[in-house]
């Protein structure tokens, strides 16, 4: 157990290294130079210009010999200093991601561990028998093949445009100003449903499917059709498969994050919804490198995060890695 | 009379057809017996065993009867059949090594089985750990995940599980072909053991290795190809088999121990008919030396001495 | 090693019996091949260019436009077109790079062992965990002209991990069949005994493996164009979905206009998917109906 | 154990949640609320009104917080005296000004000649502030009593880029800036900020600005103008689905985003625009495209000239636009300018579609098709192919490059339309490594000095940062422009004649090609607000717009006439 976990932070600290040394060398390798482009929006007199430059190339530490600026980029990040934006100047990237994060969580927390959920309590309730499992193949592998926006476009129009039951855009209503109440809450909940809505189901195919497979596998393995020998009842022996099929699922749970954290992305850009993803693209779309720079590295400190819960939730479900023999 | 097989026929389903797995087997054991089932692979001796107590899809019960201890067997109907599991007939399958739940304690499981079946552990608690002492397993193995066990260990384990509720009859299937020489001994042992100390009434123990039987079976059957070909008293079938494919068949056996799992039986040319559209008559015919016309037809299992049955022509011509 | 022949000889008669029958596999596969040939043969239905101006603009399905036209009176359907031909491309590519990468990774990991099996998780495990997509975002960031093929070699470079994860496990459990022992006796160069003797015994792996990549590497590719970080010239059906969402098609109604890309995505990665379960039952006796 | 895990997950959820929600708050009255979109393009970050390039996102900050000397009226052509009660030149070189009377901060202290003064000055201490080269010809600003300030000027003054700046320049508080340090004042965010307008700061989410009005705005007596809505909501939409769709529902009263359809939607009367037919909006800022004339054959003034009869505006302007936008005069001067435009020159030397013509230049000047490629060659017989650009995803740009492309190989000449994106597109246009480009960074402006200082921006550097990006190079030219922006607004003969000289350059060396007017992009909603500006007698004439820095040209007033419906 031990064992398994210190290969985990291992590899998860080599990665968390690599993905920060990455993300530093981002705004130095793009081609044009940030502050440029920044200057040229306000179509300036040269000379003004050049003063701005020096400004701004001091207000981003890029004055310094490229070592330092590496080391400084360490120093800051652990100091949760993640620089400044360029396209929001001068607001602090880590003030802006702030803001963002709340939606974040607040769309993928639910969209995740609920379509995980739901989906497997489904497809192991579908597995083997018949009619449901005729039809939730179809429509289960329809839904994960499904594009995270265009569900997100189609049920915009419909929900949004044609019947108009949802708002399409924004985390709550124009008309107010955010206050603890029940039209506030309720607001938000409404603009929330159809993003949340079209992570949901992607997810909760995939997961069904998944579950489906796996339970077929289960129901078929050895000690299944010792328990049956023996005389146990299928509610028994569905109960141990689905607690055996549970476990790739939970992997699979890990290695699914990068996917849903993407599909988030373009849900939110659909939905104009304020999270991450949607500031990332304004990001890259203005050439604000730092706050790129800033929003990738919050993604993987937040994936490596939940990954490393989820190993914990394996080791609770699985006796094997507790006992020191790890199925890597 | 503990069990009584008449007419039994079993097919499987396969997209291409019905595979006559069982056809029409006709045998009985006594209480206390110790049978060996023998011949090669697909010859049909895991469906006869599974037919007595799994009989589940591909697997189609086409007729025959199967009675226990004087009661029909509904073997038929998964179902139904759960009532006689494990209390009744019980089986150590083959793959004993991978038979129990990984990821759930033994104990746990164990538990949790029976109360499934209306048993509360408690009540069973000493009576499993004496079984225990019995095959020299440690209490605390409950207190194991399979994992933790080494293959004997496994095995062992599941042999006790299986007679928990001391069966009937137990099914062994090639308990022994997973092991090394020394351990299958043992393990042949304990099965004598539970016989003896009345856990299990009769057992039937189906493997390749004839010298297994040699030590611990009463009577061995040997099938061909789905037909019941001998049986007798293990002394008979050893010393003086009557059926062709017997003699052919202990004639060629290699020496004691060694076992020729998916090895065809050097000594008898050809092989066995595919069990698709078997051939007519005997299925041994095109291997058989004394074949003629006569086994076009099905030849009947008939008692040609006390204890002693034979399904071929020539044998039932010289008595006639 | 000739019982091993006979044995596939067998395998492949098997497969081909059961394939035959299994209505997952004819379902998945004939979608996926109608497709394959709209892209392939489309441009003998529409002679249109997909940029060309000219037609009505916004007009709606007809027999003229049999896909309506776009806000500016392009051809809705020649844009499809095109779309799916760079849509099958980048399946192609990507899934197709991100399995050659995974099989060479996870036979080597598997085979080797030790050292380099060691390195090799710890590659693809750092892969793994680090969120591609957002990496793939700020590479198309970087690069700013981009094409097709520039595309799909990242998705591909991107996507193999999990793919040779699987294939060293399966490795793992080939390594020490008895006619891989014989190859090793019989002093077979490794890469050898891999390609001669591990591969063609789990092709039904490689070819499953593949299938996914190739889906997987669609949907991939639609997401970056969807958001504009695609081919910064030509087609894509998410770079259709781009422009309807970009000029309104949505309040303005025209439905027409991003509905079939979105829809032949979801059509055709499900198929693939779905033709995966079909030779799944092919393959693995266990999971056939009964 | 997953209900426990998802039990802790919802919990933080909830209570991130919770945080994100201020305490305070409200539903905002729908008839004294007025939601506007179309002027921000990302969150608000500063409210520093010498901020040009970030003040885009906090429209209102100059206009709304912070205003000017004068005002602008673009359709009137005229300055109107805002700060100012007049403005005079004593002298030639001697600007005296008279501010108004009980002029007022928001946070009461009164505005004097000396916040003026102190505003000006800054320009002299820092370099980054963008009017600073003003003060190349501005030798003092001094205030003199509570109302006058004076401005002296050395014996060259630009008057015009001077008038310019009159209506540009925000007046800051004295009391609050003095303190603050250099950036702070350049670069500053200047977090909720104290003026002297007609709104004030609210707040501010990612996604909206919220300005509320200034009850104590001098102007209400002193000019008599009370902006109708109490409350502003400057939307920022991530796309044009949104734009339109709300102002279709009419929950955005005013949009000033380009959204692609509105003719048809005018046309059925379900939104409004200032025109009821074609094009439908004012026209704002001039499309040019820039032709790089340092290198061949764009070196040469005749394929220059070829090009511009080859391009077929009308379909930019039908298909790429459809019909939003009108073709620009070959001067490039803006309708409300067109009294500069010399009309007999125009008609003399000017151009518009015609590829015949085009063809007829290209064969007199010797680029025929040598190789049958159907794409004329040099005369050298060295192929020709050009790329055309504009930044990848700016979509109506996208459309029209695709229509200069396909009209230009209509013609003969192989061009290729491609989107970089907008850092390489920048990069090239400021460092000259493009072929041909389209910009239009020049400003709506009192003068065509605004603009033609954007075309031929001199002296040509190696990264021309904005203006006369093709390098286009003539001292002649040069000259005439200073010349120009030496002459008096007062003086229309002269400027017209200035103006004349310069297209005479303009129209026959074809340095580079105005092609169209970007439209003023506005649709409203008649479903709260009325009296919209339309065009037409005695409807209100303004500038329908919520752009930042337009506030003063007329946006101001329509916010002042804007009515309720009943």
């Amino acid at each position: 157990m031990r064992r398994y976990f210190s290969r985990k932070l291992l590899i998860y600290l080599v990665t968390f290294f690599l993905a920060v040394t990455v993300d530093w060398l981002i705004p130095r390798l793009m081609p044009g130079d940030p502050i440029q482009n920044m200057l040229s929006r306000a179509a300036l007199n040269a000379n003004a210009a050049e003063k701005l430059y020096t400004y701004y190339t001091h207000a981003f530490r890029l004055d310094l010999p490229v070592w330092r600026q590496y080391l400084n980029f360490w120093n800051a990040l652990l100091h949760g200093d993640l620089g400044i934006s360029t396209y929001l100047f001068p607001t602090p990237v880590s003030e802006i991601i702030g803001d963002a994060v709340p939606y974040d969580l607040f769309l993928l927390l639910p969209s995740i561990l609920l379509s995980w959920w739901a989906g497997n309590k489904f497809g192991a309730y579908a597995a083997r028998t018949k009619r449901l499992d005729n039809t939730l193949l179809p429509i289960g592998y329809l839904l994960t093949a499904t594009p995270y926006m265009w569900l997100g476009i189609l049920l915009a129009w419909v929900f949004g445009i044609v019947l108009g039951w949802f708002p399409i855009a924004g985390a709550y209503s124009y008309t107010m100003s955010p206050h603890l109440s029940w039209t506030f809450v309720g607001s938000v909940l409404h603009h929330w449903f159809l993003p949340f809505a079209s992570l949901f189901l992607v997810g909760f195919g995939g997961w069904a499917i998944g579950m489906r497979n796996m339970i077929i596998y289960e129901l078929e393995a050895d000690y299944s059709h010792y328990l049956e020998a023996l005389g146990a009842p299928r509610r028994l022996i569905r109960k141990y498969a689905f607690r055996n099929a549970i476990l790739p699922q939970l992997s699979g749970l890990a290695l699914q994050l990068g996917v849903v954290v993407a599909g988030a992305l373009v849900t939110e850009v659909v939905f104009s919804y304020p999270g991450i993803g949607y500031l990332i693209l304004a990001a890259i779309q203005n050439q604000d490198y730092f706050l790129v720079q800033g929003c990738f590295l919050f993604i993987i400190i937040g994936v490596l995060a939940a990954n490393f819960l989820i190993d914990v939730a394996y080791v609770i479900v699985d006796p094997r890695t507790r006992r020191g023999m790890v199925g890597e | 009379m503990s069990l009584q097989v008449d007419g039994l026929t079993v097919y499987y389903q396969t997209l291409q057809g019905d595979v006559r797995a069982l056809e029409n087997a006709t045998f009985s054991m006594a209480d206390g017996e110790i049978m060996g089932l023998a011949g090669e692979s697909g010859c049909g001796k895991s469906t006869l065993s599974n037919s007595l107590i799994l009989l589940a899809p591909p697997m189609k019960h086409v007729c025959g009867r199967v009675l226990l201890d004087g009661n029909e067997l509904p073997i038929g109907r998964v179902e139904a059949m759960n009532r006689y599991r494990f209390k009744e007939i019980s089986v150590v399958p083959q793959y004993a090594m991978n038979a129990m739940n990984p990821t759930r304690k033994i104990g746990k499981m164990i538990e949790e089985l029976l109360r499934a079946r209306g048993i509360e552990i408690r009540k069973i608690l000493p009576e499993l750990k004496r079984r225990l002492d019995l095959v020299e397993l440690k209490h605390n193995v409950l207190k194991m995940y399979p994992i933790e066990l080494s293959g004997g260990m496994k095995q062992r384990m599941v042999m006790v599980l299986s007679t928990l509720l001391d069966p009937s009859l137990l099914l062994a299937d090639e308990i022994t072909s997973a092991l090394d020489v020394s351990t299958q001994k043992a393990v042949a042992g304990m099965l004598v053991g539970f016989r003896d100390q009345g856990i299990v009434k009769s057992v039937i123990v189906i493997t390749h290795d004839m010298s297994i039987l040699y030590q611990i079976a009463d009577s061995i059957l040997i099938m061909y190809a789905g037909q019941l070909a001998e049986k007798a008293d293990t002394e008979t079938i050893i010393h003086t088999p009557r059926h062709p494919y017997t003699k052919m068949l202990i004639t060629s056996l290699p020496k004691v121990g060694v076992k020729h799992d998916e090895r065809r039986l050097a000594g008898i040319p050809g092989k066995p008919p595919l069990l698709l559209d078997p051939p007519e008559g005997c299925r041994f015919r095109e291997r058989c030396p004394h074949a003629h016309e006569r086994c076009l037809q099905v030849p009947p299992f008939v008692e040609i001495a006390p204890g002693h049955h034979v399904a071929c022509w020539k044998v039932g011509d010289k008595d006639a | 090693m000739a019982r091993r022949d006979r044995g596939g000889k067998k395998r492949r008669n098997e497969f081909l019996y059961f394939a035959l029958r299994n209505n997952k596999l004819k379902i998945g596969a004939s979608i996926v091949l109608l497709f394959l040939l709209v892209a392939a043969f489309g441009s003998f239905l529409t002679d249109r260019d997909p940029e060309a101006f000219g037609g009505p603009m916004s007009s709606p399905p007809s027999a003229e436009y049999w896909f309506g036209t776009t806000f500016f009176g392009q051809d809705v359907f020649a844009q499809f077109i095109a779309g799916l031909r760079a849509t099958f491309l980048v399946g192609a590519l990507g899934g197709g790079l991100a399995t050659v990468l995974g099989m060479l990774i996870g036979f080597v990991a598997g085979y080797r062992g030790g050292a380099v099996d060691e390195s090799l998780n710890v590659l693809t495990n750092i892969v793994l965990v680090i969120p591609t997509f957002a990496l793939l975002l700020i590479i198309s960031a970087y690069l700013q002209v981009r094409g097709l093929i520039m595309e799909s070699i990242f998705i591909g470079l991107t996507a193999w991990p999990w793919a040779a994860r699987a294939i060293r496990a399966q490795t793992l459990s080939l390594r020490s069949r008895e006619f891989v022992d014989m190859a090793r006796i019989s002093g077979m160069r490794p890469l050898r005994i891999i390609f001669t003797e591990i591969a063609p015994n789990m092709m039904s792996y490689l070819v499953m493996t593949f299938i996914l990549q190739f889906g997987g590497a669609i949907l991939i590719a639609a997401t970056l164009d969807f958001i504009g970080l695609g081919p910064t010239e030509g087609f894509s059906l998410g770079i259709m979905m781009q422009y309807a969402v970009l000029w309104g098609a949505l309040p303005l109604g025209l439905w027409w206009w991003f509905v079939p890309p979105g829809a032949a995505i979801a059509a055709i990665v499900g198929a693939l998917y779905f033709m995966n379960v079909g030779l799944d039952e092919v393959f693995n006796p266990k999971l056939r109906e009964t | 154990m997953w209900s426990r895990s998802k039990g802790v997950l919802s919990a933080i959820v909830v209570a991130l949640l919770v945080v994100g929600i201020m305490a305070f708050g409200q539903v905002y009255e729908r008839t004294e609320t007025i939601y506007v979109s179309g002027a921000a393009w990302g969150p608000a970050s500063t409210w520093n009104p010498f901020q040009p390039g970030s003040l885009a996102n906090t429209t209102g900050t100059l206009g709304f917080v912070y205003e000017t000397l004068f005002n602008y009226d673009p359709l009137t052509n005229e300055m109107i005296p805002w700060l100012a009660e007049s403005g005079e030149w004593i002298t030639d070189i001697s600007y005296e000004l008279t501010l108004r009377a009980g002029l007022a901060w928001s946070d009461g202290t009164p505005l004097t000649a000396e916040d003026v003064a102190y505003t000006m000055n800054l320009g002299v201490e820092y370099d980054a502030m963008w009017f600073a080269p003003m003060f190349d010809y501005v030798t003092s600003v001094i205030s003199i009593g509570d109302r006058i300030v004076r401005f002296d000027f050395t014996d060259a003054p630009l008057y015009q880029e001077f008038d310019n700046n009159l209506y540009n320049i925000p007046i800051v508080p004295k009391h609050l800036w003095e303190g603050r340090t250099e950036e702070e004042i350049t670069i500053g965010a200047n977090e909720n900020p104290i003026g002297s307008g007609a709104y004030l700061y609210d707040s501010h989410e990612s996604d909206r600005n919220i300005w509320i009005r200034n009850e104590n705005w001098w102007a209400i007596d002193a000019l008599d103008l009370y902006p109708a809505p109490k409350r502003i909501v400057d939307i920022r939409f991530s796309s044009n689905n949104v734009a339109l769709g709300s102002v279709i529902k009419g929950e955005v009263d005013l949009s000033n985003n380009f959204l692609p359809g509105v003719a048809g939607l005018s046309d059925q009367g379900i939104i409004t625009t200032y025109f009821e037919g074609a094009p439908y909006m004012l026209s704002a800022n001039t499309a040019v495209l820039f032709l790089n004339t340092t290198i061949a054959p764009m070196d040469d003034a005749a394929f220059r000239r070829a090009l511009a009869y080859a391009i077929n505006v009308d379909d930019i302007v039908n298909v790429a636009y459809a019909q939003l936008v009108a073709a620009a005069s070959p001067t490039g001067l803006l309708p409300s300018l067109s009294d500069y435009v010399d009309d007999d020159l125009v008609a003399d030397i000017g151009w518009s579609y015609d590829p015949a013509m085009a063809a007829q230049i290209l064969a007199d000047n010797g680029y025929v098709d040598v190789d049958g490629d159907g794409y004329v060659e040099a005369p050298d017989g060295s192929a020709i192919s050009l790329e055309v650009t504009c930044p990848s995803g700016w979509t109506d740009w996208m459309a029209a490059i695709a229509v200069i492309s396909d009209s230009c190989k209509a013609a003969g000449i192989n061009v290729e339309n491609v989107t970089p994106d907008y850092g390489a597109w920048n990069t090239q246009m400021q460092t000259g490594t493009f072929n041909m480009t389209l910009n239009n960074w020049a400003a709506m402006s009192n003068t065509p000095w605004t603009l033609y200082n954007l075309l031929f921006r001199h002296p040509i550097q190696t990264q021309m940062q904005s203006g006369n990006f093709g390098r286009y190079d003539n001292e002649a030219l040069f000259d005439l422009v200073d010349a120009l922006a030496a002459i008096k607004t007062t003086d229309i003969a002269a400027m017209q004649d200035a103006c004349s000289a310069i297209q005479e350059v303009l129209l026959s060396e074809v340095p580079m090609i105005p092609l169209w007017y970007n439209g003023m992009w506005a649709q409203y909603s008649e479903a709260v607000w009325t009296n919209w500006p339309v065009d037409g007698d005695n409807t209100p004439s303004r500038l329908p717009t919520t752009w930042s820095g337009y506030w003063q040209l007329g946006g101001l007033m329509m916010l002042c006439e804007l009515e309720l419906v009943d």
